[in-house]
């Protein structure tokens, strides 16, 4: 059977499923369910300095089977409050990457330290959500404040800094690259793609706050291809997210480039036992496909390369 | 998923709750819930009331949000996504109900189902008035023997329902007990139930949002409301920390209840 | 019935359906095969100063029936062959709206010349194509680049220009209210969202090219999200395309704002009658809907606005 | 839609063409194309030579592309799209079945699906030499009466295949004559249909991308081959100025043939 341990940033996993922020991440009861079910950790819901109560309902349209659209607008108990949920799942043995959110590099810098200091292993930079004005998007499309906020981040805590970046840019590439200058342990790619619904009866914009993100099936190849182009042009790791569901989506990330993946959506549509159908079937599919292990999958369907031009890629 | 329909039908049930029937094709069984939209508002978890394919929400005057539901007049028009959540095992044969207030709402549905196939159902009904008293005449119309406390006496009992359901479970037997209402009214009746060795079912109500199991809004201990409940066998609930004392407000922190 | 007749940019239309560039435009006889089957119009596969063959096959991956991912790389006979399709089409009272690309603000005025000199009654610049090196996507995604390009062409030609935007963007309203400063007369929105296929079994990029352009129906929220966007800031009338299928599909981007739509990987599902579903369907759809016209939907989920702010918005 | 799928078998059918045999559950009928992928290679439409649960396809030494197809060896991976495009309607009682080189290939199966159902099959083939004639043994073997033409005489007449094709129009009637092989041929064998007062059915090639009746590369006058042929009735497409005479190219030039 193919070995599908991961080793991320120094972090040792015993799958490359994570959970993605922003799902099931904002108690510590449901972090640690996610990594009963079988995920390999969990990210956080991003957290920032105050509670934010998100905007109002309706927060989530769906799309049958192929997509989610949603305008959460990042609520969560603020990182006053969040240590006593990361305590739950640490206790529980979760390997937890938190995410955090701010308007600045200085904001990121402290709730970062924060987050830091509940024992998280790495932490994840929300610089990508599309639709909170003022945090998020705005600094994650600028790849000179990409590199300032992980200059910070990395400045302030001892752990991997992990920047989570926008699939709505010209060149997500530029933003990988900016993050991985200013220090980046990995890059996580994509956050949701901008996109809005119209209730054509009601005559209005379905979400609450008009412009949401879409998520799941749809998205697949659209984090593929960001994937792929950081893949080729970055020396550190990638995380790929976006519309994973089965095994071979997640093998066709790896093949793009992913080292390890989160999954998001897929846990509405089929809840969080995803994670074990996920880590049950990858085994076996990657021997169906003659990969002997998941880090052989990495990378693997780029053409070959000068082996200088990048840092060796080693696995598991 | 998603469908907007017009309001047919509005019924004034008490001075401060009103049916809004619709017309919505999908199945749902009793206990279920769904999210109501109203357009230029927001849109808020309710159960329904009817389950058939003329559907009905019960909504009391709470916050802004739900007066404005109380509002909606016939032939506007509503959003609903759903049915969600879990539902009544309605085989049981003899049935104890016990609804506080709006909780009522939930249960009516599931005593009529029940009753359609051959169980026998007593209701004890709680409100603060006779005549906040919700569904008194569709359960007894549907058959079921019921029983009422008012906190004022004007009905019933004199105090909360608890007392009549003691009083119940002491003279009569059940198979189960049914509780929607304030939660630590659904303790006291599980405690009383506990005693008398019968297995209550709650129907809980927490802060929602996505309603698919996604975005943690609604969690109650390890469990989601929207998808694991909101009908839960009450052993596995009534004993969390989070129950009755806490709940989560919409930016997840735990607050009082 | 409704009445659905539109006017946009001094062109009138008899309903609001163009036929997408790249679709069944590259032939003569093709754009007259649309407009027969029921459009109101065609704009022409995006062409340029020379021929060009495109990417090598494969080309095109289709996911079921929620969308398309291409990489054509902008094959076209180029200008100086061209008019003769076009001459096949206008003579058959086709309203045409000739589309051209370049790589840089001259190109694009040298041939926006030749296009408009066919007798076309509109451009359309592609200002979007996301895959083509150095062709529309890196012009089209700075904003002083669109501009420059809008007002070159504008300055070489006496018919109106349009620009079509991408939303592999930041920030689609600048790219638009680029367009306007620029002097088009309208902007069209959206070009394909990059994207890129994966095939694990093969272990390679599905395309010839690797990233292409997703279309179809899992990119109707995005576009919709940069039509209502752009409703929000332009004074120039928007053109919407991405996933439209149906008269509700239309009928929600005029709710978000857009004067007219194309439609373009539908004709892959259904086939050109598409065109005739469509405008049949149309005037009842929006009946039911309550809508005394179609010039009566467009932008009207937005909210109220101060009648200061924006230019009236006549119609049909 | 797009499977990758093993060559399970690879049949040497002359110096210049092999069969390549894989499995692929679509159905597919006689007349339609896949989309064959060689990874790494371009992707070319190829009429099914077979058109069963196991697939083939008969493909000619050409350009760079089709010789790398010719190479591939059993075991090796392909991409398939499709079935895509128009089929021959097998109802046909006499048919005449006129095949120029690898154009046989194609009319093989329409052939067998036709006699299986009663028809009667007369084929005239031609080929350069006689080690280049295709399917003159699967036809006959299917019960078809084979009429045999070569530039070189090795087999049958010397010359075109045309001359074979007046003589049995000529010596027999038909309901129905299928062809497929050089546009230029195609021309001749339906305008000596004509004359005989036989309708004609051609299977024509374009370049073609997407395959799905999207991109215009495939145009031909009015028409898709992709959709709306590569079986076509003659008349639709013979007087087209763009048969036989031009073609367009990758670009979409018209450029000769
Ligand atoms: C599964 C479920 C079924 C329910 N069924 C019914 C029913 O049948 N009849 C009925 O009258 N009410 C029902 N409710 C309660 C209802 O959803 C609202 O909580 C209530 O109407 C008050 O809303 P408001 O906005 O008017 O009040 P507000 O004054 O705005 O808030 C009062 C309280 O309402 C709660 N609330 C606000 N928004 C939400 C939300 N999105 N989800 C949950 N609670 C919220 C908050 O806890 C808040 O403290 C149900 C709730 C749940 C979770
Ligand atoms: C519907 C259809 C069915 C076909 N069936 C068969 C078959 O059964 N057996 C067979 O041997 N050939 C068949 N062909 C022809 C085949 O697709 C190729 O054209 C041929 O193999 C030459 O390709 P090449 O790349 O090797 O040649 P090249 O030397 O690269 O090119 C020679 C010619 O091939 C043509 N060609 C190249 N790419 C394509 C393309 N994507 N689409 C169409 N033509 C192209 C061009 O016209 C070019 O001029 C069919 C074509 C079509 C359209
Ligand atoms: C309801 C919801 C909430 C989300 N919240 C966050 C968040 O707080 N922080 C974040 O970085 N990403 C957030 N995301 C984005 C996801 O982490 C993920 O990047 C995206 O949904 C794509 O993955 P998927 O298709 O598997 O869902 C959220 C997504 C959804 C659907
Ligand atoms: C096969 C194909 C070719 C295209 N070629 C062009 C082109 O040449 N120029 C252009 O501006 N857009 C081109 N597009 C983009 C479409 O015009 C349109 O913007 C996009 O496909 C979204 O609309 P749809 O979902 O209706 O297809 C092409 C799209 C497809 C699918
Ligand atoms: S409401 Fe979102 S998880 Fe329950
Ligand atoms: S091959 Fe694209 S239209 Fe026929």
């Amino acid at each position: 059977m193919a070995a599908v341990e991961v080793e991320l940033a120094g972090i040792r996993l015993r799958n490359p499923f994570l959970l993605a922020s922003g799902i099931w991440g904002e108690s510590g009861e449901s972090l640690k369910g996610a990594y009963a079910a079988g995920a390999a950790g969990a990210v956080t819901k991003s957290i920032g300095a105050e509670p934010r109560a998100g905007y109002p309902n309706p927060t989530v349209e769906s799309y049958g089977t192929w997509g989610m659209l949603n305008a959460m607008g990042l609520p969560n108990p603020g990182i006053g409050e969040y240590p006593r949920e990361i305590g739950i799942a640490r206790d529980a043995g979760v390997p937890l990457i938190g995410s955090v959110f701010a308007g600045d590099a200085e904001g990121f810098a402290e709730v970062a330290r924060q987050m830091a200091e509940t024992g998280v292993q790495a932490l994840e930079l929300n610089l990508s959500c599309p639709h909170a004005k003022g945090l998020g998007s705005e600094v994650g499309s600028d790849p000179a404040e990409v590199e300032r906020v992980v200059r910070a981040v990395v400045g302030a805590v001892q752990i991997p800094v992990f920047a989570k970046i926008t699939p709505n840019t010209a060149d997500p590439v530029a933003l990988g690259l900016a993050a991985e200058r200013g220090g980046a342990a990995a890059v996580t790619a994509i956050n949701t793609v901008r996109a809005l619904a119209i209730d054509a009866r009601l005559r209005r914009a379905v979400l609450a706050h008009g412009l949401g993100g879409l998520s799941g099936p749809a998205i697949k190849p659209v984090g593929l291809a960001v994937v792929w182009q950081l893949y080729e042009k970055l020396r550190i790791p990638v995380i790929g997210v976006g519309g994973i569901s089965t095994a071979d989506d997640a093998i066709e990330y790896a093949l793009a480039g992913a080292r390890a993946v989160q999954v998001g959506t897929a846990v509405a549509f089929d809840g969080v036992r995803v994670f074990g159908n996920l880590s049950r079937q990858l085994p076996a599919r990657l021997d169906a496909l003659g990969f002997p292990s998941w880090a052989f999958a990495v990378g693997a369907a780029h053409p070959p390369r000068e082996p200088s031009s990048r840092s060796p890629r080693g696995g598991p | 998923m998603r469908t907007v329909v017009p309001v047919v039908e509005r019924i004034v049930e008490t001075p401060s709750t009103v049916t809004l029937r619709f017309d919505e094709a999908s199945r749902a069984r009793p206990g279920q819930f769904v999210m109501v939209w109203v357009p230029g508002d927001d849109e808020l978890p309710m159960s329904l009331s009817y389950v058939g394919a003329r559907k009905g929400v019960t909504v009391k005057a709470m916050g802004a949000t739900s007066r404005g539901i109380l509002e909606i007049s016939v032939g506007a028009p509503i959003g609903i996504r759903g049915p969600y959540g879990t539902a009544f095992d309605v085989g049981a044969r003899r049935i104890l109900l016990v609804g506080g207030g709006s909780g009522t709402a939930v249960l009516a549905p599931a005593a009529e189902a029940a009753m359609a196939r051959g169980s026998r159902v007593t209701a004890a009904l709680g409100a603060t008035t006779a005549t906040e008293m919700l569904f008194e005449g569709r359960l007894r119309t549907a058959g079921a023997t019921v029983e009422l406390a008012t906190d004022d006496g004007t009905a019933g009992e004199r105090g909360y329902v608890t007392g009549v359901v003691e009083r119940l479970l002491r003279s009569d037997r059940y198979d189960v007990v049914w509780t929607c209402g304030p939660e630590v009214m659904m303790q006291k009746v599980a405690a009383a139930a506990d005693l008398a060795g019968v297995p209550v079912v709650f129907s809980v109500e927490r802060h929602m949002k996505c309603a698919v199991g996604m975005c943690d809004a609604c969690t109650l201990g390890p469990y989601h409301v929207c998808v694991d409940g909101p009908v839960f066998p009450a052993d596995r609930i009534a004993a969390l920390p989070e129950f009755a004392h806490r709940k989560r407000d919409p930016s997840g922190r735990l607050v009082p209840t």
